[in-house]
Order: structure tokens, then C-alpha cells, then sequence
């Protein structure tokens, strides 16, 4: 065991933070900023931030360098992780590209495919959506019915994906369809790569629960999709999907933005009067903000023993499904946590007079509901460990 | 011994669940969330008031209906059901208020409450960030022949359209309301949005100007003898805690109807071959949910026995249903958003309704800590009265 | 709604605490002081005692008076437990018989039954043991395996039970066994009573994880029993077993064992020692206790609501099993929060040096710890109320 | 960067395993229970110091093995496991201090301690209900060239055969760990009696007169200067934080071994036709409890290297792992119990022993309330100095 940090580690470290030190003062979030205003601004704003980051050499970088990546060490990918959150720079637009069409292409694609796409994901020139979940295939994703049909040298998919962040404005989509419907359930799926400009093809944003826009149904209607954007074995797309899933899984993001919260979350309590102190005098409330900083470290943790693991050259085990499923029951603990601090003013929307921050926390905690849902629920999570890692037998069998 | 619904009790449930369910849609609340708040029609109101569901905890001489504690109860949960405004538990627990304070409180006002002309709320919470009478620091001060009322109110539920604000104001013997019309000079209302689109407000009492007698009950020490008046302090306490026992009634229907509509969504939603509800991990969560809305409504039952009998334990049964109904309400509703899955999570659907208002009343007269606070003081003190 | 006593139930409260004042002094708990001593004085004390009390007029309240019961209203009964609690009085040496196999002969035994064996459950006479489980049938009882043949007039017994409570004392047994080895599992199952003192029994006590002994093992080995021992229709008993399941879960009883517990534990955690002060001095502790409190009284009125419906002549709906759910998980809560009280002394034993309070605590834990399992899991709860009560579909299909 | 266990610590994880699986049998612990003190027997003693781990974290020039924190850990971890006694973490423990006081007290005894022909333990608790270094009020005073030690101890780990105890005694500066001899005149043993069958006790120390040099490292203010030994005040706390950090080790073994058994069992036993451990009453239960495991797991790596560090975050991360692997022992202890059934509830099985050693362990060296208060304040302090 040794969490030491080379010499030659701390010397990029530095090299990172003198560059962002340069470059943080246009680096804010473009995104959130363009609530109400100049939505295309924002977006060129966004893809710009990521472009110039990935110039500077800090995105991609697992990725081999033929395709735009970096071929950095992973210690080098948690300094790179720790300082981003240091300056709480923006998040990147291209995440769904970066994390999880990107890896899948860099084992599955074909050399064609990779040249074609990998650096324009770095990049953020084409901008990646996922369709995977259907309305009657959620957490039974392999029941989905999207069709794809060959016909020549195409394939033609129709069928309805739903659940789709990005859809109104991303350039490309991958997504799954069934090639053999006689197949069992599993062995006639396919992965495709399509573009959003393809006739056929609409997009209708859903309004969450939050009241915010973040996912669309997109339908497809004889959407036809050339066959060199077939990602790996036709009919062979669920193993394929199944090794994206573990990749949207595993990471340190989590940590980074839980502990932003936690410490924005402590100032608040530090401050918040109630009765005749604040909101941080209670013992109760400071076991539990003591517990949430337990908890983060624990995820910290378990993230570094993921990557050591993977540096080692093993597979990460149990961490990624452990890490997901504690990271969002994590993130409900602390919502719920906040909006407890709050007392009596939780009860008060975004815009009232009162509300504590801005309303940050009901928005927290809506957003913390949805992280238990989203990318697999709780319940699945469990059921995977439960089989995976333990070896019970299949409490669903299908 | 009874200690279920009488058949009269029932028969208001069916007749409040029908009336909401005709009369009341969700999509009122989920529109006007865009637009808070969420308000009910004057039609609606004068509806329910000829109903006598205003003046249902008020004296029949008084005007009211004559129900008493677990009656209004009744009321409180199907409006929760319903995601009907919480305007109607508002009024009515001001109504109660105004009805106890004697015959001087007796009137055209009371009486143009219960029939849906006027309104009345109470306004008890503060800036400071703890909740009911003990918090309070807005001032009733006598000076002369008037009394002057100065302080800081918020989230006062209701406050629009309401023309007279009971005000809770410390005095020299405890806490008291004192009745402030919403016009008076110095009063000045702004309005705050609720979560769940429920109107409230901030109300700033500039040292305003009221006729001695403004005040419900009397605030003379206990010592000093004859006023037959119902005791100021305890009135502003018992209505509070009234309104507590409603708020808690409230969440206990915003709970069922959220486990109904998840317990129906499992039934019918079939994933991997089978309906959801045959997985434990949905089952088992949806009986402990049951378990949280059976032991809500077994404590409310207690408390609404206790609060008619006047019993001593009334103010610990009323804490107690409140923390259970916290429970019981956040659970339901993220078992209810968590088990839709994806779809429980969009705009269209109910949950996320049933969830604001959740979050919403377990703000409102308390959370769990602080009545788990206030029932270990109380029960501190009654051992050491013994 | 309405919870007053009449006059005529306060007389009788009256009465019943005159007699107690009595005859409490006698009514110390004959068996718990037979720890190490005089087993079997300590054993007719406790039949003298029942006997005492029902003589008294204060058992089998519920009961026909033909056989020896009061035919008492519910309210005399809520009134008889209130004050047996309120006197801390010892509990029943017959409650299986009282509680199960009584209800379920008053609906379901012939006349002949009724007469022969009811008088003696009431007045301990004759004392009963269950035999249902066994060691491959716990949660799935159905699936018992001890078989009874019809040989002429006798049933012919060969199988093992556990679980069973009282058994090296008990004189009669009532059990199930499998009368129709052909037919579905639920339909060839019937209830016969045994005579413990028949030849080819063989009980074998059995130690539990506290070190107590409260169950054993009971061997039959082609036990004879007249068939006129048969309770209900042959292959009929998986139907009346049910019922008496049902009769088990129902009661008030629990209510007064947990808040003697609550008031025990409060005075303990009034003057244990903490630091400077006492271990309630703790806020959150505070809390936690004010949550027990709210939680005995929740199963107070739940037990109410409960026996009111049954006034009404309503069948008693959800509560039974949610009280049973709910209490078992509060006194495992109750538990731990005596454990947590005792801060560092949590970990003596019994018979140590500064143990607190005798090492109650610990052996309360374990007994908690037992309440979920012991009369349907915890699980099994889960499932029924799930099923029964909010019309899920079954998770268990066999 | 490198976070799991090396190569070697790998190959000790499976030495320790094998030698306790072959060496220690649970039955020796169920027999125990009822003639306490479960005790190593001599022999085995002697090997396991001829294994190396009892002397395994301290400099091999002191006649140790020349481990890390981590190392140690892994003995613990693999005791805890097996449900060997915890005399071996509590005698390494007292090991350590004893190097890390300095040259004085390297030499005879420590290198018979290594060797396990002597014993030391340490002790810190004592009757007043709070635990850790801050509750210490035995004193140690000096008079003239003696050192003089008064108060009582208990709960002291594995008292009963050794010869030095490490008294936690209060000095003008802070808390110093004492060398008592267990026979030294004033100091009387009382066996204690733990509920997995540990062999503890209570030490009362009646004015004991010791040589001024009895003291591990220096109780001289800061500014008095020169002295080169380690700070007696942060050794002594050190030397708790190591027993922690170990306790806490042995509560991850003991989750382990008790997730192992009852998902072992979970695959074999069949009710309704199918293994249970197919229901997700079962397997979601379990999953939740390897989340614990994994959690502490990765928390005692983290708070494993801090210590070996000596950075400041140190004693925050071992109180961390000690929040973690309390609840992973009692969840996974409790889920065993549940999930065997009535079969679970036997004497004969082995699930009780792992919830005892589960429980004994939560109320040795912190429960959850008091590492989180450590945890809060030193967050205070730490904020307070940037």
C-alpha cells in the first residue's frame, strides 16, 4: 500500500495548476449561466471550455494518443480529477461521449470508427447522446423493442427511446435496436452509431420532476443508419452495452462533486440562525454532517482501490456497483441533510423571499432522487452485487 | 371503548373524497406551479364553506358545524389526499381559535368564516429558523387603551385574501393571538412560494395601532383572578397545536395516496416478465410504508381523542403524530418517486406532487427533531411533577 | 371515536386492582427465580399462580363461560392487561395454550374437545407446546414433512419439530403432520393434539445464541394418537393453522413488556454516568428515547384500533401483522439503544464487575434479536402484508 | 500510486488465514462462554510471536518484524476473522508504544514481548462512561525521583499474564502512557467478564510508586526544549488511535467472516422451492452489507497510511474507519442472525460468536456517537486554523 504521489507526478500537478490558474478566469460555467439568456452562446461557451481544455492536454486522458488521448498514467488522471474540482471548473459538455461512448469504441470499435469519432468527442465538435432505455424497458433494458432492420447496406431502425439527456442538441447518438427479434432476449441486439441530423428522427424534451429539461423521448421513424456504424457483432450489441454500463460506473467524479457539496452544505449550517445559534449547534445535525464527511471520504477511498486495481492490471471487483449504489444513497443522505438544516425555510421554492441559498438545496435534492434512478436503480445495483460479487442466484429471472 | 371512525365520520370521509375527487384535479397544482400560487377559486371556497367544512370544528351556535378535533381531522386528510390547498385546514384552525376565545370572538367575523365570506389565519412563525409559540418574539404591548403588535412573521400560510391575521405576539404572560386586519395600518404582506405552489407569505408588523380587547383570551397572570375568558397563553398553544394535528392529518392522506398509486403502478408495471410488485425489493418497501401510515393513523386517532378531552398528554400525542407523519410522508413519496422509476420522475405524473407537499407540511409546525425535543421536555417535566 | 371507560369497566378496574394489591405479593415471578434452584417448586408456582388468577375471574376473559372463561368485553380485557402490566405481575405459564390453541378449539374443536381440554389450559392443569416448525420448514411451513397415517382409530406420528418452547415440561402438544402425502402441500396437512407423555416422543432441548434454554427439538417415532385428537376435518389443519397464526400476532400484550423496557431503560440512562454527566444528557440520545416513547404508544393505538374493529364485529384488517412487524423492529431499536446507553460497558457480560443493571440489556438484545424470527420472520411479515393487505402480487410462488 | 495490499502483506493476509483456520477452532470460543475468559493457550502463543506478528510493527532492530500500520492491520483483520483473541492486537499495540518511547525503552522486555515470552497491554479506560485519552483521570505525579500513579482502570484488554501494564495517566501537559508492573505493590487485578468471552479486567492503581523514568517519552511543556524522546502526550494518543485502528480491523474480519457464512448459507438452504438467497429480502440485505465491508475496507487502507505517514489527517481517518466498520460488523452480525432464522438463534452455531465479538467490539476503543463527535470537533479545529 502506498498512496505517494512520484516527484514527477507532483511536477505535472503543478504544470496543471499554474495552467488553470491562467485559464479559470473564462472558465466559468458557461451552462448554468445561460439560464434564461443566450442559450447558443452557452453552448459554444461549453463546447469551447472542453476543446480548450483538451488542448492544454487534460481530457482523454486514458486515451491512446493515435486518437487524440493522452496516454497518461492514471495517478495523473486523479491529479487531473482533484485539481478540476480544486477550481471548480465547469463541468464538460461531451461527458456521455467521454465516459462511456468513448472507452466502448476504443475496445469495440473498428480502427475506421475510431479515427472517424474518438477526436471529435475530445473535442467536443460532435456532441454524443444515449438511447438505451425504451418506456417498457428500464431496468429491464434487454426487453427493448426498437427495431433495426437490414436492408442493403443500411440498417433501418424505428422504435422509441426515452430518458435521452442531451437529445435537443447533440450531433450523434448511440444506441441500442433489436436486428433479430427471434433471437433470445439478449442475443439479438445490436449497437449503432447515428446521426442526429438523419430524416426520421424527433426529439421531444420531458420535463423532470425538478421542472427542469434534462432528458427527451426521441422517436424513430425509418431512420436509416449506414452499416459501417454498426459498433462491433451484429446482433452482438448487449455484451457491448453491458461493458459500457460498468464504464458509466466507475470514476472519482463523484467524490469531488459530493465534497463541494458537503462543504458548501457546512458553510450554510455555520451560518443558518436558528433559535438562538445556528443551524450547527445541534449535536444531532453535527454527528450526521460528521457521518456525510465519513461517507464521501469512504467513496474517496473506494475509488482509489477501484484504480489501483485497475492499474495493476486487475479487474475493479465489486467497486464500480459499490461505489455507484453508496454514492447516490450518499447523495439522498445528504439532500435530506440539507434540507433539514434548513428548518422551517426548506419548505420555500427557488425564487420565494427567505430561501436559503439560492433554493441550491430543494434542486440538490430532486437531483439526488434522480441519481438513484438514473444509469440503473438502486434496486438493480443491488441485485448485480447480490450476484456478481456475492454469487446468490438470480433473484429475476427472465 | 371505539377507536375508529364513527359511522357519521365515515360517511365525511366518503362525501370529502368524492366532493375532491369531482371537484379538484392535480393538474390545478402541477399548472400553477409555474405560476404560484396555488389558490382555490372563489366558487370552490364558497362550496366548501356551505359544506361546512370552514366552520366544521366551530360551535353550531357560533355558526359551525359542532365536529369536534377528529372530525376536522377528517377534513385535513382527504384535502392531503387530494393535494387540495391547505388553505382549508388554514381557516378552519383560525376559526377553532376565534370560537374558543369566548363570546367577544363570537360574531359576524366567525360567522362570515364558516359561511365562506371572510377569512382568518393564524401567522405564528418568525425568522430565526425554529418553529411555534416558544420561538415567537413579534411583541403585543399595551399602551393605554390600544395595544401595539410589532415583529416579524413568515411563512404564513394563506395570507392572501385573508382579512383578519391572528398574530401570535409574546406578552407579558406568555404567548397570545392577537387578531390584525390584514389592512391595518403597518401591516405590510409580501407573498413567498411554497415548493408544492402553497401560498404563503411574509407579514412585517410595523408597530401597529389595535383596540385593547384585540387580543384572543386573557393575558392577565393567573394570579390575578376573575376573567372568565379562555387563558391566552394556553389558546395560542392549544391552536398551534391544533394546526399541527391537522398538518399531520394532511401528510397522513398525501402518504396514502402516494402509497395507493405506487402499490397500483406496481401491480401493473411488468419488467423482466413479472409486475414490479412481486420484487421484495418493491413489496417489501411498500410494506413498510403501510406499517408508517398505520402507526400516522393510529397516533392521530390518539391525539384527536386527546385534544377533544382537553387530557394533559394532548400536546405529547399531537408531537407524536407529527413525527410519524413526517415519516410516513417522505417515505411514501421517494418509495413512490424511487419505484416509478424513470417515469416517476417527470413532470407529468403525480409523484413529484405528492412530494413537494410532503416536504412542504414537514417544514410547516415542525419537524421530527423538534417535536422528538419537545416531547422529551414534556415528558421530563411530568416526572418530575410526579 | 371514542376511549371511555364506562362506569361499570372503572368499578371493575377497581375491583381487579383491590384484588391485586392482595395477591401481589405472592406474585413474584416464581420462574424466574427458579434460576439455579428449586426448578420444579419454581414450575408448580407458576401453575398456582395462573390457577390463582383465574379462580380470580382474571384469565380466559375472552373465553365461554361453559368452559371455563369470563365472557368478558374487550374493554374488561384492555382493562385486565393494563393493570397486570401496572402491577408487573408474572406472565402466564400456559400462554401457547391461552393465546393459540384456545381460540382456535373455541371455532374449530368439537364439544367433546372443548370440555376436555379448555378448563385445563386455564387453570395450567395441563400445559401446552406448539409442534409446527421444523428444520426443513421455518418461513415455508407448508412444506412440513412429519407424516401422520390412519392405522383403525389412531393417527400414527413419525417426524421431528422445533422451535418448540416448553416442551420438557409440557403435557400435551399440538401439532401438524402431513395426513395425505399426494395432495398439493397446503391441502394434506392436519392438526391433532398430543399427549407428550405418549411413548416414542423424544424431546431434546436446545441451547440458543444466548446461552438460554427456550426451545428444543421433539422426536415422534410412530406416536399413537386417537383420532378423535384430530381438531377440524382431516387434511383441513394448513387452514386452521393459519388462523391460529393470526391469533398469535394479535394482542396488546407487547405494549406493556416494551414500555416497562422504555421505563427501565429511561431510569438507567437518568444515572449511568457519562463523562461529567449522565448518559441522557445526550441530545441525541434525547431524541431517541422521545422516538421509543412515540413508538410504544403508536402500537398502543394501533392494538386499539384494533380490538375496536373487533368490537364492530370487522375482521381486524392490517393491524395484526403490522403491529407484529412494527413491534419486533422497535424492540430490536429499544435494544440497541439500551446497548448504546451503556456506552463502554455494553460489552459485560452478565455476571461481570460493573456491569449495568444486571446485564439486562444484553440479554434483551438477544431476545429482540429472537422476536423477529420466532412466529414468521420479519420477511414473512413483509410478504403477508404486501399480499394480504395491499393486493401485491405473491413474490413467493411455490 | 498503489492502494491495495502489496505482495507481501498479500502473502501474510494468507498465512494468517491458514495458520488461525488450522490452529484456532470457534468451538474453543463457544466453550469459553461459559467458563470465561476465552485465553490463547500458551503454546500457540508462542507461535504466533514466533510468526513474527506480535512484534510485527516494530523496528526489527528492537526485535520486531519491521511492519507498517497496514501490516499489522492485516493480523487484526485475519484475527477478527477467525475469532482469535484480541490479546494479540492489544499486546502488538502496547508493542509499538513501547518502541516508539524511545531507546530506553527498547531492550529486555519489548524484545520478550516480540518473542512472547513477556506481555504488555495497554490501559486507558475507566469507570465514568466515556472513552479515549480525554477521560483519563488516574494521575501520575512526581515526588522527588518517583513517579506516582493513582486511579482505576477498566475494561483492560487482556490483563490477566502480563507483566507491564501501559498506564494512561494524566500529567501537568496531557496523558502519558506509565510502565506499571503488574505486580508492583498498590496495584490490584479483578477479572472482568466480556460477552464474547474476552478476558478484560479492572486495575486499581493505589498510589503506586514508580521510578521518575516509568513515563513513555517526555511530559515537559513544549518550550522546556531539548528533549529528545517522543512527546508522552501524542504517543499516548497515538498509541489509542493504533488500538482503534486495529479494533477496527478486527470488526471488518468479523463482517467478513459473518457476510461469508450467511451467503453461504443464503445459496444452500431452500424454502418455497428455491435457495433463499434468490429472494431479494435476502440478497439485497447482503448486498447492503458488503457496501459496509467495502466501505471500511477502503477506509482502513486509507486511515492505515495516514498513521504510517504520521499526517495530520490521521486521527480523523481512524476515527472514520472505526464509525464504518461498527456498523459493518453489527449490520452484517445481525443480518447473519436474521437471515439463518431459528437455526441462526442456536448455541451450536457460530453466528452468535460473531455477534458478540461484533458488539464487545463496538463498545471497545468508541462507539459511532463518540468517533463522529472526534470527528466533528477536530473538523472545527482544522477549519479554525486555516
Amino acid at each position: 500500500m502506498d498512496l505517494h504521489f512520484s516527484a514527477e507526478d507532483e511536477q505535472y500537478r503543478l504544470r496543471l495548476r499554474e495552467w488553470l490558474e491562467a485559464h479559470t478566469g473564462r472558465a466559468k460555467n458557461p451552462l448554468a449561466a445561460g439560464g434564461g439568456g443566450d442559450i447558443m452562446g452557452a453552448l459554444q461557451g461549453a463546447r469551447d471550455w472542453q476543446r480548450t481544455l483538451w488542448e492544454a492536454g487534460y481530457v482523454g486522458l486514458a486515451w491512446p494518443k493515435e486518437y487524440g488521448g493522452q496516454e497518461a498514467t492514471l495517478t495523473q488522471q486523479v491529479i487531473v480529477n482533484q485539481e478540476l474540482a480544486r477550481y471548480s471548473t465547469p463541468p464538460l459538455i461531451n461527458t456521455i461521449g467521454l465516459t462511456i461512448l468513448g472507452p466502448t469504441l476504443v475496445v469495440n470499435g473498428t480502427d475506421d470508427q475510431r479515427r472517424r469519432f474518438l477526436p471529435k468527442i475530445l473535442s467536443a465538435e460532435e456532441l454524443w447522446c444515449q438511447g438505451f432505455s425504451e418506456p417498457e424497458a428500464g431496468s429491464d433494458l434487454a426487453s427493448l423493442r426498437t427495431r433495426a432492420e437490414i436492408d442493403g447496406d443500411e440498417f433501418v431502425v424505428t422504435g422509441q427511446k426515452v430518458w435521452t439527456s442531451l437529445a435537443p442538441i447533440a450531433d450523434w447518438c448511440f444506441l441500442l435496436a433489436r436486428t433479430d427479434p427471434n433471437a433470445p432476449k439478449r442475443e439479438g441486439i445490436s449497437y449503432l452509431l447515428c446521426n442526429m441530423r438523419t430524416p426520421g428522427i424527433k426529439v421531444n424534451a420531458l420535463r423532470n420532476a425538478a421542472g427542469g429539461i434534462h432528458f427527451s423521448e426521441v422517436f424513430f421513424d425509418e431512420v436509416r443508419i449506414p452499416r459501417d456504424q454498426l459498433v462491433g457483432e451484429l446482433h452482438g450489441g448487449w455484451q457491448i452495452a453491458r461493458t459500457t454500463l460498468e464504464h458509466e460506473r466507475s470514476g472519482l467524479s463523484n467524490v469531488l462533486s459530493l465534497e463541494q457539496t458537503l462543504k458548501r452544505l457546512w458553510a450554510t449550517a455555520s451560518s443558518l440562525q436558528q433559535g438562538t445559534g445556528v443551524a450547527l449547534d445541534d449535536p444531532s445535525l453535527r454527528r450526521e454532517f460528521a457521518r456525510a464527511w465519513v461517507d464521501i471520504e469512504a467513496l474517496r477511498y473506494l475509488g482509489f482501490r477501484t484504480l489501483s486495481a485497475q492499474i495493476a492490471g486487475r479487474t475493479p471487483g465489486a467497486g464500480a456497483s459499490v461505489g455507484k449504489l453508496h454514492a447516490s444513497q450518499l447523495r439522498q443522505r445528504l439532500a435530506d441533510l440539507a434540507l433539514r438544516t434548513e428548518g422551517p425555510l426548506a419548505q420555500l421554492a427557488k425564487r420565494s423571499p427567505h430561501v436559503v441559498d439560492r433554493g441550491r438545496w430543494v434542486a440538490a435534492y430532486f437531483d439526488a432522487l434522480g441519481h438513484s434512478i438514473g444509469g440503473g436503480t438502486a434496486e438493480i445495483q443491488r441485485n448485480t452485487i447480490a450476484e456478481r460479487v456475492l454469487g446468490l442466484p438470480r433473484s429475476v429471472v427472465d | 371503548m371505539d377507536f375508529e371512525l364513527s359511522d357519521e365520520q365515515v360517511a365525511l370521509r366518503d362525501a370529502a373524497r368524492d366532493y375532491f375527487a369531482n371537484r379538484w384535479s392535480r393538474d390545478h397544482v402541477r399548472d400553477a406551479l409555474d405560476r404560484p400560487p396555488v389558490v382555490v377559486p372563489d366558487e370552490l371556497w364558497q362550496e366548501v364553506a356551505e359544506l361546512g367544512w370552514v366552520g366544521i370544528a366551530v360551535a353550531v351556535e357560533a355558526g359551525g358545524s359542532g365536529g369536534d378535533v377528529a372530525t376536522a381531522a377528517v377534513i385535513a386528510e382527504e384535502a392531503g389526499r387530494a393535494l387540495f390547498p391547505s388553505a382549508l385546514a388554514s381557516v378552519l384552525t383560525a376559526a377553532v381559535a376565534l370560537d374558543r376565545a369566548g363570546d367577544r370572538w363570537r360574531g359576524a367575523l366567525l360567522e362570515g368564516v364558516c359561511a365562506g365570506t371572510r377569512r382568518a389565519v393564524c401567522a405564528f412563525e418568525e425568522p430565526g429558523g425554529a418553529w411555534g409559540p416558544d420561538a415567537v418574539r413579534t411583541t403585543a404591548v399595551r399602551d393605554g387603551d390600544r395595544l401595539v403588535v410589532s415583529g416579524s412573521k413568515i411563512l404564513v400560510a394563506d395570507v392572501e385574501g385573508t382579512d383578519t391575521l391572528l398574530v401570535a405576539a409574546r406578552t407579558p404572560t406568555g404567548v397570545a393571538l392577537v387578531a390584525v386586519p390584514a389592512d391595518a395600518p403597518g401591516v405590510t404582506i409580501t407573498p413567498m412560494i411554497r415548493i408544492d405552489g402553497g401560498q404563503i407569505g411574509e407579514v412585517v408588523l410595523d408597530a401597529v395601532q389595535l383596540p385593547a380587547d384585540a387580543l384572543l383570551g386573557s393575558d392577565a397572570p393567573a394570579d390575578a383572578g376573575d376573567d372568565a375568558g379562555a387563558d391566552a397563553d394556553a389558546l395560542a398553544r392549544s391552536t398551534y397545536d391544533l394546526g399541527t394535528l391537522l398538518g399531520a392529518a394532511d401528510l397522513l392522506g398525501v402518504a396514502e395516496a402516494a402509497l395507493a398509486v405506487t402499490t397500483a403502478f406496481a401491480n401493473d408495471r411488468v419488467q423482466f416478465g413479472r409486475p414490479i410488485g412481486s420484487f421484495q425489493a418493491v413489496s417489501h418497501r411498500l410494506a413498510d410504508v403501510l406499517v408508517d401510515v398505520e402507526i400516522t393513523r393510529s397516533l392521530l386517532y390518539a391525539a384527536c381523542l386527546a385534544m377533544d378531552e382537553g387530557r394533559p398528554d394532548a400536546a405529547e400525542l399531537v408531537s407524536a403524530v407529527k413525527v410519524a407523519a413526517n415519516e410516513a410522508a417522505v417515505r411514501a413519496t421517494e418509495a413512490a418517486v424511487q419505484l416509478h422509476g424513470g417515469i416517476g420522475f417527470t413532470w407529468e405524473l403525480d409523484v413529484h406532487l405528492y412530494l413537494r407537499r410532503a416536504r412542504a407540511g414537514v417544514a410547516t409546525f415542525g419537524d421530527g427533531a423538534h417535536h422528538l425535543d419537545r416531547i422529551f421536555a414534556q415528558h421530563t417535566q411530568a416526572r418530575a411533577a410526579t
